[in-house]
């Protein structure tokens, strides 16, 4: 007996960078064990989160993700002895500056999920995906990106409606 | 025409200070160049324009004695010694004219391997402040003129050189106008600040003037001319002078040594320091890193600790 | 323009059942740079494999994305079949639409959505896949072993037999490890020295095997089939060369008085000393912390009665470096003590079994020495306190093991065996007396295990009580053991005049450090993980480094001689052949661009990254650049995230692939 | 005729109220660009705007086409230019009002960039006499002045006392003043105020071209690159700079094709795909930045690409002064 399918009033886009030997062998063993999860992730597999470039982070912004999450091994456990070490400080630098240009850090969520964690990771993607229903679409980048006209100042509706006429 | 009104009553520091540091950097570049020791003085000359200066690659002794030290030595000369710029070190070994800030540069150099301390005569200047964005060179140094740098520096005094050209006078002590800004930034919800940040990338007109007179832009191929893949798109539109300027910002997160020159230089008034000076803030509270204090092996984002914070980490 | 090929996987019914396959399949057919789609039942089968090559030579594919179960599963298999079809294995990606899809999720229209786009990110990576070469690096045939225990020897003696070099190195003085220690072994009750020295021996005489005992592992730099291990060979203070093992130095030696560790303390030792009789090699050592010469600079009897001369109080650690092609982690185990805080637990120890402080509360191994022959007290099994034979010993088992409070939770696999035997034993030295244990299960699988179980009760007479002990405590010169049978729902309390405690198996001290000089991972007890828990149980993820016995968690003998003759065959395999081929995931420096900052030198961790210079024709530096030695390089790819210009690049993660996949958001 | 400041103000009104797009100089933060203005008090005519006026034809980047592929057909759209809004381009001093009238030789030569040029159809420029000027300017010293009516439609000259005299130079501007005829009144006595005539050194603009047709290679071109730091500031604050990229955005499955500024003092401004490039020192491309203006963009078109503004003097951010350079040029 499953629950009744749920309607949401914004179903989010969320992409999931990680790495391949700790939370991408997580993830498959929540499929072994058949748990369940919002399917609102699209997962990028990297061999190291210390491979993961925040400009990704941007891009998937950028491109339309309304949630991003980063995750990786745990401290120690990294494959790669230090990987995650170096992607701990990257990252939380890289907060930082999205916070101080005003992005919503609730966006972005970091985790470690081992491969033995599938319930972790289950837990992780479901509170971000809720967490991320709550908030409603990531409108920030994709305005800028939206924005055809170089500069806001310059921006009339005529412009506008020239630049909407291109198909 | 873009005079911007000063209260030139008293000046805000002894032109004399000035003077001296111009004296000691032409007794020493003279010497150097008559000694044979180096083959060009990096340092500042006059302009055309009353009060303007320049950066000038000094290879006589004419010129030599031309170089000067004036609040409109704003350029951070380090620049010129970076790999990017290829045209300074094949005139052979060089000395440098260095503010702190740009000394702080010059070790960052150091510490990236783009250059050896070997390699140059370093000229500090006592530098009791310089000029900053859009004040009018033409007249003495105010308060209001003050680069807001100069009201955050730690390094009037240079260390570490092999002269160091004048002495420094008492210095004002002039509240933090960078970090107040800082501050008021901080305090507003993410929605203003993005707001904020919006509008002030919407003037950039990707002139890339910050990227060329920074001295740790040295890449041969910068990450935002790359095409395949497009990581930053390259026109001026507001998608991409936000990742241009936030890629900028976590490049140079542990490395900037906080000259503000992109700052200075951008002829869009884009406060750019602010996110440099963030940044450094932030490591400084998260690993007590500075930047280029001296030239080192590590900085904060290529060296970690076991115990590295991690609240932030499900 | 690319010609990719999509071939969507029902896995059965697995992924069929929640994702309309068909329409993954349209789907992709519209996919820019999708030449072929199709579906089908089971890609993993031949004739799914088969499926997929004709559609390559038939649709001219240059690149194939099979949408089915998780690329851990069956990427080797796909790629293979990639590569008989005449491509690249690099240009054949998996779209996990099983593990990430079919199976976690339950509405048909969002799992096939969602599959839809899994095989579009796919598709935009593989179109911007390169055709990778396989790296080829020198093996040199020679293998460390690190730990002389029965795991140890036995891949030692495995692999030195088969005609390659051995360096082995063990920690204590001598080789045997835990199993030299054991009186006899279940569950034929032989006598373990006497199966385990002629192995001793072996190992000492074998002509390919070279032994550094009374050392340990500095330093691990390298890779598969090039490690360079830096050895320190402790100061023993006496000439290896020069004894002859007479054992004269110990008999003279006037400082006799140290705990024997060996021995579980029970015995004593002197200060120049070899743990047991038969130890390999026969060399003594002196123990400096408790010699009066090293402490007062008096003495030296040891050296004046040595006929060789070869007592040497000025010998240092000296350090060699040995250079392998192969590591076998071989560490063993200890034993949990219950006076200590196990990692991960709030609480301290067992102070319900007076933390350790009651004397006749002793752990398996202690109970091992006193049975033992070759123990100290000749194999008559006495009291630690008072050395009055027991009447009446109490066995507990699961001791730290199985005690998710106690923040142990495995089970140690051996004490159930062990006691089992300790209580036969025990019954045959001690005929008048009564063995009871505590046990919360009886797990004894394993060839004529639960036989020799059940004869521990019927015929010796062992009293099994199942149920926990709640408490230990002195009462004259008894023990009181409290506990409870759940069997019958009373409680007990038996006056014992000793208690024998199972204690649970914990990785050898260290293990976490020699992991990290390794660069192997291990659990949250310190177990070494192994690369896969069912198909690789005796490779490390690292590769060129394998595991033996109980240091991956705990084992029995049996299990362990098989698991290190295991490792020993995996070496072997390695050593067939003069090259290896890597996956050539690595990492490349774009000379052009790099501006020799070295940022990357600074974040890798295995040193892959080195300085090159670049010179013009008249052989003038033009600049140095970073290179990244392809035998090194691990594959994390830490080093072009912290590139500013990207001017290293991994292989097969390259920004373009990442992007693109990005791109399809 | 003449207009008061008020007026001139209710004119920008009515304009907005007929749907006609206002840009002109409007103070935002520390600075005053050219910009639309939502109403005629935000016209700022103190400063001279950090841009100039030739982003209004000529913006920094602009779609000139979408694509999309799907199931091998490509589809490309073009936007639809008749949707550009009528402009008027109101308060530009002459050194930005000419640089248009330069610009129209090389975006109608070889070939008619409809961008531009429908952009340029539907503008009017007003232009205004210069009263205030540093000693960056130099409009005397290339043939302006700041009283040069070249490229306006419309002029204004600022009155003591407030208030400007009007001329109107072509139909455009004459159209322009009848359909608001009301606000203008007739002429009076007052004064116009005095002009802002930089203080510059003449320059001999045929001797300083007889010299770059000489003077290819000169040591002076390396003396200036040493301080030269590749920046494109000088080009996109210019007036008659025009160098532009085209670039595609987008995926491989749809994208823009976008045009925006370039600037001859970038490293990559000439890198062939071969990673050849012909202007692989900062010399050769601080060299071809003066060859354009005063000698190529002659040859070609019989017309300097300098209007003497000064931006590019007062923003260098390493104190190239191009005056200097000239005058340099000049007196060899």
């Amino acid at each position: 007996m499953h629950a009744e399918k749920q309607h949401h009033a914004f179903e989010p886009k969320l992409v999931a960078f990680v790495c391949t030997w700790c939370t991408y062998a997580g993830a498959d063993l929540a499929g072994t064990s058949r748990m369940h999860y919002p399917s609102n992730v699209r997962v990028v597999k990297f061999p190291c989160t210390g491979r993961i470039d925040p400009v990704f982070i941007l891009r998937a912004f950028q491109k339309g993700a309304d949630g991003v999450l980063v995750s990786g091994c745990h401290p120690g456990d990294c494959h790669y002895m230090a990987g995650n070490f170096h992607a701990r400080r990257r990252f939380a630098a890289f907060r930082q500056l999205l916070d101080f240009v005003g992005v919503d850090l609730d966006r972005l969520q970091f985790s470690w999920v081992s491969a033995a964690e599938g319930g972790k990771w289950v837990e992780v993607v479901t509170e971000l995906t809720e967490r991320i229903r709550q908030m409603g679409p990531m409108r920030e980048f994709r305005e800028l990106d939206a924005e055809e006209h170089w500069s806001a100042q310059l921006d009339e509706p005529e412009i506008r409606a020239a630049y909407n006429a291109i198909p | 025409m873009t005079s911007n009104h000063q209260n030139t009553e008293t000046p805000l520091i002894d032109p004399a200070c000035y003077a001296a540091a111009t004296a000691a950097i032409r007794t020493e570049a003279v010497r150097l160049l008559v000694a044979g020791e180096v083959a060009a003085v990096v340092g500042y000359r006059a302009g055309r324009r009353t009060g303007s200066v320049m950066p000038d690659v000094a290879t006589t002794v004419e010129a030599a004695g031309q170089l000067l030290f004036s609040p409109a030595c704003q350029n951070n000369l380090a620049l010129f010694l970076s790999k990017a710029k290829r045209e300074v070190l094949p005139h052979g070994r060089v000395a440098i004219v260095v503010k702190g800030c740009d000394l702080r540069a010059l070790a960052g150099l150091i510490g990236e391997s783009q250059l050896r301390r070997d390699e140059v005569h370093v000229i500090g200047v006592a530098c009791p402040g310089v000029f900053g964005a859009n004040a009018d060179l033409s007249k003495p140094l105010s308060a209001e003129g003050l680069a807001r740098k100069c009201r955050a520096c730690k390094v009037h005094l240079p260390e570490g050189v092999d002269l160091v050209a004048g002495t420094l006078p008492p210095l004002p002590d002039l509240p933090d106008l960078e970090a107040e800004e800082i501050a008021r930034l901080e305090a507003m919800t993410p929605q203003e600040r993005w707001a904020f940040w919006t509008e002030q990338f919407s003037r950039c007109i990707r002139c890339l003037a910050c990227r060329q007179i920074c001295p740790f832009c040295f890449c041969t191929q910068c990450l935002c001319d790359r095409n395949r893949p497009q990581a930053v798109d390259t026109s001026p539109r507001p998608a991409g002078n936000t990742a241009w300027h936030m890629v900028r910002a976590m490049h140079l997160a542990g490395r900037c040594s906080g000259c503000a020159e992109c700052e200075r230089v951008c002829p869009m008034d884009i406060p750019l320091n602010l996110l440099n000076r963030k940044m450094a803030q932030e490591l400084y509270e998260l690993y007590g890193f500075e930047a280029s204090m001296q030239p080192q092996e590590q900085t904060p984002l290529t060296s970690y600790r076991d115990n590295d914070d991690q609240s932030f980490i499900k | 323009m690319s010609r990719i090929g999509v071939f969507v996987c029902h896995c059965g019914e697995n992924i069929s059942r929640t994702v309309d396959v068909e329409k993954v399949a349209e789907a992709s057919r519209h996919l820019l740079g999708v030449a072929h789609a199709c579906d089908y039942k089971y890609m993993c089968s031949d004739p799914g494999q088969a499926l997929l090559k004709k559609a390559v030579a038939e649709h001219k594919l240059d690149g194939v994305v099979v949408a089915a179960c998780s690329p851990r599963m069956h990427e080797k298999t796909f790629r293979k079949a990639t590569v008989q079809a005449g491509l690249n294995p690099f240009l054949c990606e998996m779209a996990n639409i099983r593990e990430h899809c079919s199976w976690v999720h339950e509405d048909r229209d969002e799992a096939t959505a969602k599959a839809i786009d899994i095989v579009h990110m796919l598709v935009e990576r593989v179109k911007r896949n390169r055709k990778l070469q396989p790296i080829s690096v020198p093996v040199t045939k020679r293998a460390l072993i690190i730990g002389g225990g029965i795991a140890g020897i036995q891949a030692a003696l495995d692999i030195a037999d088969c005609g390659h070099q051995v360096v082995l190195v063990e920690r204590e003085p001598s080789i045997g490890g835990h199993m030299a220690q054991l009186s006899e072994t279940f569950p034929t009750l032989d006598c373990s020295q006497c199966i385990m020295t002629p192995k001793m021996v072996d190992v000492a005489n074998h002509p390919n095997i070279t032994l550094h005992t009374y050392s340990e592992v500095e330093e691990v730099d390298g890779y598969i089939g090039n490690f360079q291990v830096k050895i320190r060979k402790k100061a023993r203070s006496v000439d290896m060369g020069k004894c002859t093992g007479c054992g004269v130095c110990m008999a003279k030696c006037p400082q006799k008085k140290i705990p024997n560790n060996f021995d579980q303390n029970l015995g004593m030792r002197s200060a120049i000393y070899v743990p047991f009789p038969q130890a390999v090699p026969n060399v003594p050592v002196i123990d400096r912390a408790n010699c009066t010469f090293f402490k007062s600079g008096k003495c030296g009897v040891c050296q004046k009665v040595c006929g060789p001369g070869a007592v040497d109080f000025e010998q240092q650690d000296e350090f060699v470096v040995e250079e392998v092609g192969a590591v076998v982690v071989a560490t063993g185990f200890k034993l949990y003590d219950i006076s200590e805080k196990p990692k991960g637990s709030p609480i301290k120890g067992y102070g319900e079994f007076g933390h350790g402080k009651i004397p006749d509360v002793i752990d398996g191994l202690t109970f091992e020495r006193l049975a033992s022959a070759s123990g100290p007290t000749g194999g008559k099994i006495i009291r630690p306190s008072d050395g009055k034979e027991p009447k009446q010993v109490v066995f507990v088992q699961c001791v730290g093991s199985r005690a998710r409070e106690k923040g142990i939770s495995y089970c140690s696999k051996i004490c159930c065996m062990y006691t089992a035997k300790h209580t036969m034993l025990y019954k045959h030295k001690v005929h008048d007396g009564q063995a009871y244990v505590f046990f919360m299960d009886a797990r004894t699988p394993g060839k004529g295990y639960d036989e020799f179980w059940r004869r521990s009760i019927e015929s010796e007479e062992a009293v099994y009580i199942r149920g926990m002990v709640s408490r230990l405590y002195q009462k004259g010169d008894k023990i009181v053991v409290m506990g409870s049978d759940i069997a019958v729902g009373i409680q007990v309390e038996i006056e014992a005049d000793l208690v024998v405690l199972a204690t649970a198996v914990q990785p050898r001290e260290g293990a976490d450090q020699l992991a990290q000089k390794l660069g192997i991972s291990y659990d949250q007890y310190n177990f070494y993980s192994e690369a896969h828990a069912k198909l690789r149980p005796v490779e490390c993820a690292t590769a060129g480094v394998y595991l033996a016995g109980a240091c991956q968690g705990p084992k029995d003998i049996p299990d362990t001689v098989s698991q290190a003759s295991a490792a020993a065959a995996k070496v072997m395999t390695l050593f067939a052949k003069d090259q290896l081929e890597r996956e050539p995931i690595v990492a490349k420096v774009n000379e052009r661009f790099c501006v020799g900052c070295f940022a990357c030198k600074k974040v890798c961790a295995y040193g892959a990254v080195e300085e090159k210079e670049i010179r013009d024709r008249q052989g003038n530096l033009v600049k140095v650049v970073a290179y990244v030695n392809p035998g090194v390089c691990g594959g994390c790819g830490t080093c072009q995230a912290t590139c500013p210009s990207k001017s290293v690049e991994l292989d097969g993660y390259t920004d373009e692939q990442i992007m693109a996949m990005i791109e399809t958001l | 005729m003449t207009l008061t400041l008020d007026n001139l103000h209710r004119l920008i009104d009515a304009l907005l109220a007929k749907k006609v797009r206002v840009v002109g100089p409007k103070r935002t933060g520390a600075i005053t660009v050219y910009a639309p203005l939502a109403k005629g008090t935000e016209l700022d005519l103190d400063q001279l705007p950090r841009r100039s006026a030739k982003e209004v034809f000529f913006p920094p980047c602009e779609t000139i086409l979408s694509f999309e592929k799907r199931d091998g057909k490509t589809t490309v759209s073009d936007p639809d230019l008749d949707l550009l809004p009528e402009t008027v381009l109101i308060g530009v001093r002459p050194c930005d009002a000419a640089a248009p009238g330069i610009l129209d030789a090389v975006f109608s030569w070889d070939y008619d960039d409809p961008f531009y040029l429908e952009r340029r159809k539907r503008t009017t420029i007003i232009g205004i006499a210069c009263t205030a000027s540093d000693d960056a300017c130099f409009c005397t010293a290339v043939g302006l002045a700041p009283d040069a009516r070249q490229g306006s439609d419309l002029f204004l000259v600022p009155l003591q006392g407030g208030g400007f005299a009007v001329e109107s130079l072509d139909a455009k501007g004459s159209a322009l003043k009848e359909r608001h005829a009301a606000l203008f009144s007739a002429g009076s006595n007052a004064q116009p105020l005095p002009l802002a005539v930089p203080a510059v050194d003449p320059l001999d603009l045929a001797k300083v071209k007889a010299w770059l047709d000489e003077n290819f290679e000169h040591p002076l071109w390396q003396e200036i690159a040493d301080r030269c730091a590749g920046c494109g500031a000088c080009a996109f604050l210019c007036p008659a700079c025009h160098c532009f990229d085209i670039v595609d955005e987008g995926g491989e499955g749809s994208g823009c094709r976008r045009k925006h500024w370039d600037a001859c003092g970038f490293g990559k401004f000439t890198m062939h795909a071969s990673a050849h490039n012909p202007r692989d020192v900062q010399a050769q491309r601080y060299r071809n930045r003066i060859m354009h203006k005063f000698k190529y963009y002659a040859d070609k078109f019989g017309q300097t690409l300098c209007t003497g503004c000064g931006r590019c003097i007062r923003w260098c951010p390493v104190g190239i002064d191009i005056k200097a350079v000239l005058d340099e040029i000049n007196g060899k």
